[in-house]
């Protein structure tokens, strides 16, 4: 899950990590107050979406006076911003963070994360910071510094130093520096996040240290264990299929293809897909509709793949485990007779009680098409989508 | 013979009296497993499926000689589980549960890293060596016992893996679903090495996902230590990029994680990689000794 | 450091360890505010001392009324209580506890620590609480019940569940012991303290947990983390001599014998303990005076020394190292010229610069006897004390 | 011949511009102790005693070569400046700083197990092999080049029993205090078992001290292990209980620890137990071949 800027710097505030004065806005009416009690003279307006690459798509603007702020606030809010990282349609802005404006003498980048392959936290450092850092990451790997912490003992000081030094930190930067890490180091063991970026971290013209963008990434199999936090999701900022597909535990992920999938098990989907491709078509969708799968989940699955315009055909791929194959035949069919289902649909049942589910679906009425194996599946779906074109 | 499990593996249940436990240890009872108990704390002396229930792993050991376990206890409780199964001396822990908690399994590993137990997921269908003993979820009967080792982080994809090789007719030796969680149990390369030196193994299908780099590692280790034939499928050349971990998490796999790469690495290694799930029998025929 | 058990049990509730209603009481006239607040229509009055044996020295005290509440607490208050684990004159009683009387189903020793062999904190539980806990090690060790924490995990449920299963706690009860385990390790572990112990821990009539005794010792060396509990230490509890002592930097024992001595290195001053002995004689303290012995650090060692009436002769044993023995010797002769010294002082003085040292006392008008190797010096110091004693 | 340091190891000094470290730097300069430089936080660049000063020890390390450290920063930062040492691939970690927390010390043991760097401290005189190198707070000058091997728990002992077998000719080969802290580095099973390897060391001196069980082990590896006469003095027979860690500690320590326990123990491993602290030279002339 991922957490808007303004709620990081909220959490990295309750944990001693300095950030600049600041509110969240989402009403214009309310930019007098707000000034009234953040103060100062120039301000910076961001757009709160869940994607990076913001500067360059308009989502911040640097205003100095009340008109310009209340400019930049109007344009912004209810607006769908468009960055390298949204989707073509953008992210809509329901808020803005306005904060005081920093002098800035340099920027850092910091990032914390759990590193699969150590199977540790690791941290992160360079001192190209504010940039593209996947970029310099690339381009050169020595200018990311990295340090692992090993969980008997903890994030030591010395590891903070080792980065503060190879960042040419001074004075009492260095203990500030350090300071920062330790909170960041407890706010990611403490609220579950799974990523901690703060890109940049600058040093102010007076020396301080200040987080001045903040991400932060809460572990989605933790939240149970931090309410308050859940409670921060803005579902705004996800595809609204998606978000549906969520609430009837089905696992959905839109593609650009014509060709939509629904199958159980997220390995099986992904190779469904690739399975769609192999065979010239291009995949609409990924679908994993999980273990238990019910006549229910599958209607849903269904109206979930038909909002979609560019659906052309179904692909439905199922292999019988637990499940069994009649039961998921009689959901489908059902569904079809609920849905109206405008595009071809062929139907793969493999595993428990196959023959009886494909038994189900010959005999009935619906005009759905069975294939005997995964090859037969993916040639049949792919050429009704040819057949459909070409007509 | 077969890896890590056989007819005579003693296995309890942990969650043993909640749902999913209780389902499934009815059908690892129904497939021969040698299931000698179960544990839920507070139900310790009852009685379930005819099986002792205890109230901890090392009660159940102590009665039993339980050597390995299927974990399915709720995702806040699994690590907890885990842990207490290696201290109780539990050889194989079998983790069905999704949905643990990064962190949890971030100390779970690094406990486990002083500990002679194996792990076996989380999130994942389990392990069968078939006929002799099926400790998870996958269904029994699709199995075949015979001489492919199979080794999978994708749960429904082993299961094409399993009836493709049943219908060509080598059947499995054991297959082990080793889960796709980020911070997880045993890898391809404990598996691979287990085939290798296992007699009745005579080929191993090997199923990998996008995302992290184990299938690289095991294509290194391919290529040094498995002398058996290798049939491989990775899943995700069409994904999407997916939910990524920030910028930070790209910086940390780099180039590695795309099935591209995967699939470059293990034909480095002489593996025969199918480019079609369909496709992981008649593979397997290509490379077998006929 | 000792906490007292008020003190502890204040901790306790802070950390969520539940522990009887009480309160500490420090003057006769506060106890109507007291019964005020408190309530309640029984009574258990304890002595707060840093020891032990308490129950049986006659400083726990069930009343039942105000009056008999208040005889008990007049006679403990400013008392010196004598158990087995104090010293014969006892200590001095200048706080009792106040708490209202529990209806005790059963008694459960629990106790957490540092185990130096394992390197690790180590649980400890036994069904057999409330009794004297070693004479049950000793006699059945496996009726203690142990729990070793991997510091990178953390304490575990399991742990907690192994030891209350083993100890047939039933229902609810199970949960509440391990949510108790976890809010005494957090404590141990964010208080630095060493040792955490409650006996009894007790099931109440209605199936409670509850604290009943408390004992909490905190790691001297991390204090520094600590300011606030560093407060809470009682130095009316410690020997006076040892309190003086190590106030001068001095680490001073005072044990039975006559024959005093005064060394540098811990190590050494038991060896020179044991070498008295060896000798026929009977050490009167433990002393060292650590690695920079200073001419006043020498006055302080000998005035504390004499301030001891049983003390027959002086055993000075100084192995120069980074510390000059001539320097030392400059010292003893400065020393003794102040402070009045009264009994026979043999002087052994070894490594830099010893021969020097020796030459200065020998040179002096005062009665100081050298000694050319440990053996001398013990036969000097054991003579001395047995041509007094005959004399 | 030595174990562990000689002539030619590179020593670094942790907190070297403080006063312990200036001071204990210059003296072992004096001595001839090969040291390369020293770490101070915020003082890297400038230079101290003639040598470089680094803002770390990775720094220190990459610039010099050391192989060693002595560690003189203050208790509060102790365990983090032996964390970074191992971290940064020094092989021998001497601290001689006195009142590390004990629960600092359990997290720096947690993660040398998986190191392979050694500690000897905290709270020690150090090691010294006589005439070649010095690390730590011992006066240099009594030592003697020779052929016993000493180790011992504590620091003033340690002196005399360096002095004893310094007049009775047989001068050492080399010297190491472990410190008695509760939780330290190395013990004296490592080192007597370097002292059973080192062709250069012919007799062996081990001094121990009441409490733990440390002397009691010691005692089991020298009966199986340690070919070399062994002199051993345990100070302690009259000490007090002094302070103890409650009810709990006696339990886990049970008979443990006392003086005569250990006495007992090492006597029946053959070990020459002298009951005089004064009787360590003449002890070893008793058992030393002539």
């Amino acid at each position: 899950m991922h957490l808007h800027e303004y709620q990081a710097k909220r959490l990295f505030s309750d944990y001693g990590i300095p950030v600049p004065a600041g509110q969240p806005l989402e009403r214009l009416d309310d930019i007098p107050e707000l000034l009234r009690s953040l103060g100062g003279s120039a301000w910076v307006v961001k757009a709160q979406v869940h994607a990076g690459g913001r500067g360059k798509g308009g989502g911040v603007r640097r205003v100095e006076d009340e008109q310009t702020l209340r400019n930049a606030v109007g344009e912004l809010l209810g607006s769908r911003l468009v960055t390298r990282q949204t989707a073509a349609e953008g992210l809509l802005v329901n808020s803005v963070l306005v904060e005081q404006t920093v002098a800035i003498a340099r920027e850092i980048y910091f990032g914390m994360l759990v590193d699969r392959a150590r199977e540790r936290i690791v941290l992160m450092a360079s001192a190209a910071g504010g940039m593209d850092i996947e970029e310099v990451a690339a381009s050169d790997p020595d200018a990311i510094l990295t340090e692992t912490v090993n969980p008997a003992a903890g994030l030591q000081g010395y590891q903070c130093r080792n980065l503060a030094f190879a960042l040419q930190l001074e004075g009492k930067q260095v203990n500030a520096f350090t300071r920062l890490l330790a909170a960041a180091y407890r706010l990611l063991l403490e609220c579950d996040a799974s990523l901690l970026e703060i890109n940049p971290l600058v040093v102010t013209a007076d020396g301080e240290l200040l987080a001045l963008d903040a991400k932060v990434d809460l572990d989605d199999s933790a939240l149970f264990r931090h309410p308050q936090l859940a409670g921060l999701r803005d579902n705004s900022q996800e595809d609204s299929r998606e978000n549906a597909a969520q609430q009837h535990g089905l696992n959905y992920i839109r593609l650009q293809g014509n060709i939509a999938c629904m199958v159980n098990g997220a390995g099986l989907a992904m190779a469904t897909m690739d399975l769609i491709k192999l065979h010239g078509g291009m995949p609409a969708n990924f679908l994993d509709v999980g273990g238990g799968a019910t006549a229910e989940k599958v209607a849903e699955a269904f109206k979930l793949i038909l909002s979609d315009p560019q659906v052309e055909a179904i692909l439905i791929n199922i292999f019988g485990g637990i499940v069994r194959c009649d039961l998921i035949a009689e959901g489908i069919l059902q569904a079809i007779s609920e849905v109206e289902v405008t595009v071809p649909v062929v139907v793969r049942l493999e595993g428990t009680n196959a023959e009886a589910g494909l038994a189900l679906i010959n005999q009935s009425s619906l005009d759905v098409l069975t294939a005997s194996d995964l090859t037969e599946a993916a040639d049949r779906v792919v050429a009704s989508v040819q057949v459909r074109d070409s007509s | 013979m077969s890896i890590l499990i056989d007819a005579d593996t003693r296995v309890i249940c942990q969650g043993f009296t909640g749902a999913q436990g209780t389902f499934h240890s009815q059908q690892a009872l129904d497939y021969g497993t040698r299931l000698v108990g179960g544990v839920t704390p507070g139900k310790g002396g009852q009685t379930h499926l005819q099986l002792p229930v205890f109230n901890t792993v090392a009660a159940a050991v102590a009665a039993t000689g339980a050597q390995a376990t299927m974990i399915y206890v709720p995702a806040a409780f699994a690590a907890d589980a885990i842990l207490e199964a290696a201290a109780a001396g539990i050889k194989l822990i079998v983790c069905i549960t999704e949905g643990i908690p990064v962190l949890d399994m971030l100390r779970v590993k690094a406990v486990l890293r002083d500990s002679e137990s194996l792990l076996i997921g989380p999130n994942c269908p389990g392990i069968i060596t078939p006929g002799a003993c099926k400790i998870g979820i996958m269904p029994g009967p699709m199995h075949t016992p015979g001489h492919i080792g199979i080794v999978s982080r994708s749960g429904t994809l082993t299961y094409e893996a399993v009836f493709q090789t049943s219908r060509s007719g080598y059947g499995q030796s054991t297959c082990i679903g080793i889960g796709g969680d980020p911070i997880h149990g045993m890898g391809f390369i404990e598996c691979l090495r287990l085939f290798e030196a296992d007699n009745d193994t005579h080929g191993i299908v090997m199923i990998g996902e996008i995302g992290g780099n184990d299938e690289e590692q095991a294509a290194d280790f391919i290529q040094q230590h498995v002398s058996k034939p290798v049939v491989a499928y990775i899943a995700g050349v069409t994904a999407p990029p997916g939910k990524r971990m920030g910028h930070a998490g790209a910086i940390i796999s780099g180039s590695q994680g795309t099935a591209e790469a995967k699939i470059s690495a293990l034909e480095a290694a002489a593996v025969k990689v199918v480019r079609s799930p369909a496709e992981i029998g008649s593979g397997m025929q290509s490379v077998m000794p006929s």
